[in-house]
């Protein structure tokens, strides 16, 4: 219980430090000494505390966005687990309802993007929904990848049953599936090469763009989800990568919290050393991800 | 002469009404070959008697005897008098191929009288009757002008009955008779359709016909 | 029994009553009260048929050449009655404020006449346990709409729209007759019964055959690409409470017969399996993408309808193919996701013709480029529509995701039981289904998005306003029984079972009863429910902490942020075009979009000198039926030569047929 | 002596109507004398009276079908006639297609024409001997077509004259073809025993020579077959439906064609008797299947709404054929046919008179509008339109569903392929110049008249229609019993 409780209650604390890891990575390797590692904390608890200027233009659907779209991401939180801890709730087939929570923030998302009637968001919405709509089959490939390999059809279930010791017998697939998580996490979470947020033109923005007109306490929400979202594919991605479950609780929180550094890191990396891609370029990139995750499908012997 | 020579000879004149009726261009020789043929064929049913001469017989031969030799002839004279047109008759196929098929036609129907095999007594007729009927058809097919149409149906007529008198000579006389009536009737009815042509047309060529087509 | 055949007599009668009480207001109301009432009747009658031990039956002799009246309400038929009664009524109450407007103006007799024939109709259709009868119902049902799509006939979109449709209709019947004629002969009678029987070892080698007729027959109905052509035209002219019946409940008489002839098939091959997967992904990604093309509301809501019945037969291939590779547990999934998926899809989709019905009501037409901004003018129906857009692309806590969650988790075991060569039809289930549940977000966040948000592109939209009472309260019904739906999906899970038990015997009838299931559908559903809607509660929640955050606080009304462009305007708002731009690049090929471009010239651009257009043609209807109908067309003109007029000729025609005949009769043939 | 009244009883009528100079009687007696007939049939077709003459007046189930058929139709007609004749007067009057004046035949000789055609049709329904038979077909031929040029301009002129031509030929074929039949039974020997009395024929049908048979039975079909219009013999058919009067049309296609096809059914009948059949039934196939696809072709892409009704019936006449050829079930369902086809064909003629007396065009591209210009009219159309095509809840429907099922009871797939793709391209075919009259906003100027659509006008395709629909959806027990004896006759079982 305390186990389920803390794969739960970790990330809710510790996803904004995340954030502050990619963002003192990438300051390194600009030679800047970057943001404190706690900023986005401080950033979300200022949000929380303004008041808001809001669209005339916008209805309801506008307001919904960021709430529906922190409350989807809370609830998809509750399938991951963390390190070797178990997910809080766990059943088979949960990686369907999983994706589609995170689905169904993106739908709103989007609708409080369009409800503004600015181009630019209409430009970033359109945007995001395509990449998702490709990434999603891939993730879905990856998945099902990893239920072949472990026999079992729930998240936990799926990650648990793969550590950094099966990678003695089925490193092609893990590797692969790896790669695959990684490559989707950036485009979820609308990382370069997929999406750069920090760039200053609103046309080349994706994710950014969409939020251009939200603030307070919905910025602040959205934040949060933000962060929350990297942490979940963190935890997916890094979970292959992770030794057993030892048992003992503290043991598995930090190996797993280890792994989500990790893999924020990873991604700090390769925001210094890339750029974004093309927009035109981003489609066969996610196809190259859904390859790396068909091909381990097939690997996988039945 | 016993009968089946008797029949022989009958059946020369009216294939040679046939080759004439090919090879005619005007349309009065028209009427009166075919009068002429109908007027032979009309007495044939008296060559095929077997027996004693019977009602039957007799009756069935004046009718079509004075309706083939006198009343055809004068309701088409009649209706071409009315109608003032050139006697000249316009063919689609010319007359020396008209004759041709005409034998080639005579041809067929020998085939097929031995095809189906009839009797020697009455191959012949019925090969000319049967040629006749062609005749008729093939008339109806190369000529232009309604009257000829006219005359190739009474041609055609002629044979059929011919070939009544050959194969089957038994049916009752009341039906025999309103046979005739009807091919009165037609050929009454086509005079005063060829009249309305006339009328309507100014000239009684079929290929003005052309105004129903898809 | 007595139940549904009371249903049946109102609905007869309120038609009647409808035809003969004339134009105007007096048939308005007779015709949709007595047809609701006639659709409560018939729910009682479905439902309680659904729970019944045996399935009521009725036969009675009918004196037509092999006919009989023949009706048995099995699971199956129960199941599909629910569709064509729920929305039958709501259409009804929907329609009559929808043409409360044109009474006197058009035969609302006639109208309402058709519209109850055609419920009508599809109730008898889906019980039919005749050959005859059932086709004779399938005609009346197909032949039905026609009629009402051409409520506005003298517009000549409508017209040729109603064409095609009825081409659509009529030829595709073709197949069915063929088809139940060569069952009836090796059935040895018309009877559904007979026909049940007799598979497998009396069709033989008859099952491909069989098996394509019947899907080009019902596949049409249906609108499975290629054979969908006329759905994109029907529904967009229909008015939209026909189209939402036509959407909601009577393409699923096709689905309906699919099922019903593959349980006379019986156990089939796996081919057949995979050629209606493949069929089913095809039909779902071809018909979204091609929707994401569209400017018009109903036309891209027919597309969505397109791809609906693309989840539809994946599943189906998916749960045939499980059987025929062994896994029937897998196959449940399937087959009951796709049951579930049928009745979720008709509430949806009925709710979302409604919403595009007072679109087009309020505002006069529904292209998208020309709409915006009625979010604020009409918010019930805003509301209404984007969280049934939502719903129907599959997200929960919407009713449409429990059905496609069993399609997945069925996918899913198959995917990890199989064996590779079967797996990896599985797995371009799932992938398909997730694409397509993708394109389903972009397309209905594109639809809902650039006509209910932003600001009004046009003065009509600028005036818009909600429906009338009696349109919202349908509204409200279909919304409820949705919402209702997602609540109680575990149940309708139980209520559905033994028709897809019905399903599953037909393809492995050696099978026990109910097969074990790695994964308890149940319980999956409950797991869903629960999670689902504790998120929408979580939301609720967390807008309650929202609001209370700023309760204390300045909110200030400003404009959109404008990047400090000075003079915004409603026509630069992003269009539905360039929101789906990104996807229809992605496959222009395929797509065949047409794009004429004038771009702006010089430094200071005349106004109105650029110009962008852009078209979606419908592939299969321009590159094959529209020239396969002009080549036939042209074949036609050239015989027509052999009827010139010339009486000779004619007179040829007449020998030659006697002597070839004679020839042949005589020459050879002897 | 019923079957002697019934027969002449429309001749003496005829030559009543002939005399009859006025108007209105003109046309009370043509109601009467319709009525009467129809009346008259009824008590034939189900008194099942006694032979007359030896045998040459006989009804037997098949000859009582098509008596009722005609009789039914020929009533309908005669109401039809009555507001019709009192619209059409006689003086000179403006051809509305080519601008030309012409004048209408007088009404006495119209009405006369009608009654002999009936009872020419009459005839060749209750005789049982083949050459009455071919007297009686080849009188309608002669009776008809003055009622083809009842309007007395050049097209109609055309046609009729086309018509007497073509079906003359024919007809003097289907003579031959009678003598041979004759022959037959001799062995080809000149047989005074020979008879053409149906019932010595086909109690000597076991000894007949079938060679001679044969031939006689390509001359009957060939015959017969230009008179049923069947490809290719069919040309006549289109000119004269749609340049005679739209009541004549009806009867044409609804009674004559049926006429003729029972010349074929009889000898059918001959060949069944003589074990024969099935050198019959290739005939029968290719004549109809060809029949159908020239429909096809014709009707596709047609503008002139009457000749897309008369190649409607050279399809349904193949239909016919090709159910004769398949034989067994299908012999029923070509008995249905028969009287569906009849009903509702003729239905469509009277209709397509109204539109054309309305628009005064017979161009399915001017005539715009039906519903709203003529309601009912236009209604009817469109149901007609369905119920020819085969639609349920339509008679047509469950014919062409029972010959269906016996070409693929019979294993025929490749024949049921063509049959069923045929039938739908006609329905396409047929659809387009149909809804475009039906449809859409009326022609300009266009209205039914002040007290809107004429009764009479549209009373008798109102009643046809409901026969077409009561065929489809109940078939009386005594009319299926009827038509169960019909089939059994026809194909000789």
């Amino acid at each position: 219980m305390t186990a389920r409780a803390l794969s739960v209650l970790v990330p809710l604390l510790a996803a904004p430090l995340a954030f502050g890891v990619i963002h003192r990575i990438k300051a390194r390797f600009a030679g800047r000494q970057g943001k404190p590692l706690t900023q986005i904390y401080r950033d979300i608890r200022k949000c929380l505390g303004k008041g808001a200027t809001i669209s005339r233009t916008t209805t309801w659907l506008f307001r919904a966005g960021p709430t529906i779209n922190l409350a989807v991401t809370l609830t998809a939180l509750l399938f991951v687990p963390l390190g070797g801890l178990p997910a809080a709730v766990s059943f088979p087939g949960d990686i369907f309802v999983f994706a589609y929570l995170l689905a169904m923030g993106r739908f709103f998302t989007i609708m409080a993007a369009l409800d503004t009637g600015s181009s630019f968001e209409g430009m970033g919405a359109s945007r995001e929904a395509v990449y998702s709509c490709l990434a999603e089959p891939m993730l879905f490939l990856a998945l099902l990848a990893l239920a072949r390999h472990s026999g079992d059809l729930s998240l936990a279930g799926m990650l648990s049953a793969v550590s950094a010791g099966s990678w003695l017998t089925g490193a092609p697939i893990l590797a692969l599936v790896t790669v695959a998580l990684f490559l989707i996490l950036l485009a979820e979470n609308c990382r370069v090469p997929f999406d750069d947020p920090t760039t200053h033109l609103e046309l080349t923005m994706i994710h950014e763009v969409m939020v251009l007109d939200h603030g307070g306490p919905d910025l602040g929400f959205i934040e949060y989800a933000r962060t929350l979202k990297l942490w979940i594919f963190a935890a997916i991605a890094t979970s292959l990568l992770l030794p057993a479950a030892s048992g003992s609780l503290a043991f598995d929180a930090l190996w797993g919290v280890a792994g989500i550094f990790a893999a924020a890191a990873a991604v700090g990396v390769t925001e210094s050393v890339m750029a974004r891609l093309r927009l035109t370029r981003v489609p066969p990139l996610l196809a190259a991800a859904g390859a790396f995750a068909a091909l381990a499908l097939i690997l996988v012997e039945g | 002469m016993d009968m089946i020579s008797l029949a022989h000879t009958a059946v020369v004149p009216v294939i040679l009404a046939n080759l004439a009726l090919l090879a005619s261009s005007r349309l009065v020789t028209c009427i009166r070959l075919v009068a002429l043929q109908g007027a032979v064929i009309s007495v044939t049913p008296l060559i095929f008697e077997t027996g004693p001469l019977s009602v039957h017989t007799a009756v069935l031969c004046a009718v079509a005897l004075s309706l083939k030799g006198l009343v055809f002839p004068w309701l088409l004279h009649r209706t071409l008098r009315r109608v003032v047109v050139r006697h000249e008759i316009e063919p689609y196929l010319g007359y020396p191929l008209s004759i041709l098929l005409g034998i080639l036609g005579l041809l067929a129907s020998l085939w097929l009288a031995a095809r189906l095999g009839v009797p020697e007594a009455s191959s012949r007729s019925f090969a000319a009757a049967f040629a006749t009927i062609l005749t008729g058809l093939l008339l109806i097919v190369t000529r232009k002008k309604a009257f000829t149409q006219v005359m190739g149906y009474l041609a055609a007529e002629n044979g059929i009955f011919l070939l009544t008198a050959v194969l089957a000579p038994g049916g009752p006389l009341f039906i025999e008779l309103t046979i005739l009536l009807d091919v009165f009737v037609a050929v009454f009815v086509m005079g005063i359709a060829i009249h309305h042509i006339n009328r309507q047309f100014d000239s009684i060529d079929t290929d003005r016909f052309c105004s129903l087509k898809d | 029994m007595s139940l549904y055949l009371t249903a049946l007599f109102v609905l007869l009668a309120s038609a009647l009553a409808a035809l003969a009480s004339g134009r105007g207001r007096a048939a308005n109301l007779l015709g949709p009260f007595g047809c609701i009432l006639g659709c409560l009747l018939g729910i009682l009658a479905a439902v309680s048929a659904l729970f019944s031990p045996a399935p009521p039956v009725l036969r009675l002799p009918w004196s037509v050449p092999y006919g009989a009246i023949s009706l048995n309400i099995d699971p199956l038929s129960a199941l599909f009655l629910l569709p064509a009664f729920i929305l039958g009524a709501a259409a009804a109450l929907y329609g009559r404020g929808y043409l409360s407007g044109l009474a006197g103006k058009r035969h609302l007799g006639a109208h309402w006449f058709f519209f109850c024939l055609m419920v009508l109709g599809m109730s008898l259709t889906v019980c039919a346990a005749n050959a005859v009868f059932f086709l004779v119902s399938w005609e009346i049902m197909s032949l039905a709409p026609f009629f009402l799509i051409c409520l506005h006939h003298e517009e000549d979109r409508v017209r040729s729209a109603a064409r095609t449709y009825l081409f659509a209709a009529h030829l595709g019947t073709a197949f069915l007759m063929a088809f139940f004629l060569i069952l009836g002969h090796l059935a040895g009678s018309m009877e559904f019964s007979a026909m049940a029987a007799v598979a497998p070892a009396g069709l033989g080698p008859f099952v491909p055959a069989l098996f394509f007729l019947a899907l080009a027959g019902f596949g049409v109905k249906a609108g499975i690409v290629p054979l969908h052509v006329w759905l994109p035209e029907a529904h967009p002219a229909a008015p939209s409470h026909v189209s939402a019946f036509m959407s909601g409940a009577l393409i699923k008489a096709g689905v309906y017969g699919v099922l019903r002839s593959l349980t006379f098939l019986g156990p089939l091959a796996p081919w057949i399996g995979q050629t209606l997967l493949a069929l089913g992904i095809l039909t779902g990604i071809l018909g979204l993408l091609a929707g994401l093309g569209q400017g018009e509301l109903k036309r891209f809501l027919a597309f969505s309808s397109i791809e609906n019945m693309g989840i539809i037969f994946l599943a189906l291939g998916l749960g045939v193919l499980s059987c025929a590779t062994g896994h029937p547990g897998a196959a449940l999934l399937a087959f009951s996701g796709l049951l579930l998926h049928v009745v979720n899809h008709a509430l949806l989709k009925g709710l979302l013709f409604f919403g595009a019905g007072s679109v087009l009501h309020a505002v006069g037409h529904g292209y998208m480029e020309r709409l915006g901004g009625l979010s604020k003018r009409m918010p019930f129906t805003a509301a209404a529509c984007v969280l049934a857009g939502a719903a129907i692309s599959g997200l929960p806590p919407g009713n449409a995701f429990f059905g496609e969650l069993l399609i997945y988790v069925g996918g899913g075991l198959a995917a990890m039981d199989m064996p590779l060569t079967d797996a990896v039809w599985a797995w371009s289930g799932v992938a398909g289904l997730a694409f397509i549940g993708g394109l389903s977000v972009i397309g209905f966040t594109r639809a809902m998005g650039i006509v209910f948000s932003g600001e009004p592109r046009s003065a009509d939209a600028a005036k818009a306003h909600d429906p009338a009472p009696s349109m919202r309260a349908a509204m409200w019904l279909l919304g409820m029984l949705a919402l209702g739906a997602a609540l109680a999906a575990p149940f309708l899970f139980t209520a559905m079972l033994p028709a897809a038990r019905l399903l599953l015997a037909g393809q492995s009838p050696a099978l026990p009863v109910l097969p074990k299931v790695a994964v308890n559908p149940e319980t999956l559903l409950t797991a869903a429910v629960c999670i689902a809607f504790g998120a929408a509660a979580l939301a609720l929640a967390l807008a309650f902490v929202r609001n209370r955050l700023l309760s204390g606080r300045s909110v200030r009304s400003h404009g959109t942020w404008d990047c400090g462009y000075i003079k915004p305007a409603p026509r630069m708002q992003y269009t539905a075009s360039s929101y789906a731009e990104p996807m229809t690049v992605l496959f222009r090929r395929l797509l065949g979009e047409k794009r004429r471009f004038t771009p702006p010239d010089g430094l200071f651009p005349a106004t109105g000198a650029s110009r962008f257009a852009s078209k979606t043609p419908d592939r299969v209807m321009d590159g094959l039926f529209v020239p396969l109908f002009a080549a036939v067309g042209a074949a036609c003109d050239a015989v027509k030569r052999f009827q010139h007029g010339n009486l000779n000729l004619y007179i040829l025609y007449l020998l030659a047929t006697l002597v070839i005949l004679l020839a042949a009769a005589l020459g050879f043939a002897a | 002596m019923l079957l002697a009244i019934l027969v002449i009883l429309p001749f003496l009528l005829g030559g009543a109507a002939f005399l009859c100079r006025s108007g209105p009687s003109g046309r009370g007696l043509l109601v009467t004398g319709a009525g009467a007939h129809l009346i008259l049939s009824v008590a034939a077709v189900f008194g099942r009276p006694d032979a007359l003459f030896g045998g040459i007046l006989l009804l037997d189930a098949l000859g009582g079908l098509f008596l009722l058929l005609t009789s039914i139709l020929f009533a309908a007609a005669a109401v039809y006639a009555v507001g019709y004749l009192s619209r059409e007067h006689t003086d000179e009057r403006r051809d509305f297609q080519e601008g030309a004046f012409f004048s209408n035949a007088p009404q006495n000789v119209f009405i006369a024409c009608l009654f002999f055609f009936l009872g020419s049709m009459t005839l060749v329904t209750a005789t049982h001997h083949l050459g009455l038979l071919w007297v009686g077909i080849e009188a309608t031929t002669l009776a008809s077509a003055p009622l083809i040029y009842f309007h007395r301009h050049h097209r109609s002129l055309e046609a009729a004259w086309k018509y007497l031509v073509i079906c003359s030929v024919g007809i003097a074929l289907a003579l031959v073809g009678n003598i041979l039949l004759a022959a037959a039974g001799g062995s080809g020997a000149p047989d005074t025993e020979s008879s053409l009395y149906l019932g010595d024929l086909l109690a000597r049908a076991k000894a007949m020579n079938p060679v001679w048979f044969k031939a006689a039975f390509v001359f009957l079909m060939v015959g017969y077959g230009t008179k049923m219009g069947l490809a290719p013999m069919h040309t006549w058919l289109p000119d004269a439906h749609s340049e005679s009067p739209s009541l004549v049309s009806a009867l044409l296609s609804g009674a004559l064609l049926n006429c003729a096809f029972l010349g074929i059914l009889r000898a059918h009948q001959i060949g069944a008797a003589a074990g024969l059949a099935d050198f019959c039934s290739p005939i029968f196939i290719g004549l109809g299947l060809l029949s159908m696809a020239t429909a096809a072709a014709f009707i596709i892409g047609q503008g002139d709404f009457k000749r897309i009704l008369a190649y409607s019936s050279v399809e349904h006449m193949g239909i016919l054929s090709l159910a004769m050829g398949l034989g067994g079930t299908a012999a029923f369902g070509a008995m249905l046919q028969a009287a569906a086809h009849s009903v509702t064909k003729a239905m469509l003629f009277l209709l397509a008179g109204n539109i054309l007396t309305a628009f005064h065009t017979k161009s399915s591209h001017d005539a715009r509008g039906v519903i709203r210009a003529l309601p009912v009219t236009g209604i009817l159309w469109v149901a007609g339109f369905l119920a020819i095509t085969g639609s349920p809840p339509f008679g047509i429907f469950l014919s062409e569903l029972t010959i269906l099922k016996a070409a693929l009871d019979a294993g025929h797939f490749v024949l049921a392929a063509a049959y069923l793709g045929l039938l739908g391209l006609i329905f396409c075919g047929m659809a387009v110049p149909v809804l475009r009259m039906a449809q859409g906003p009326p022609t300009p100027h266009i209205a039914p008249g002040p007290r809107g659509e004429d009764p009479l006008s549209v009373g008798p395709p109102l009643l046809l229609g409901g026969l077409s629909l009561l065929l489809g959806l109940f078939v009386p027990s005594f009319f299926n019993d009827l038509l169960t004896r019909a089939a059994a006759l026809a194909s000789g079982m």
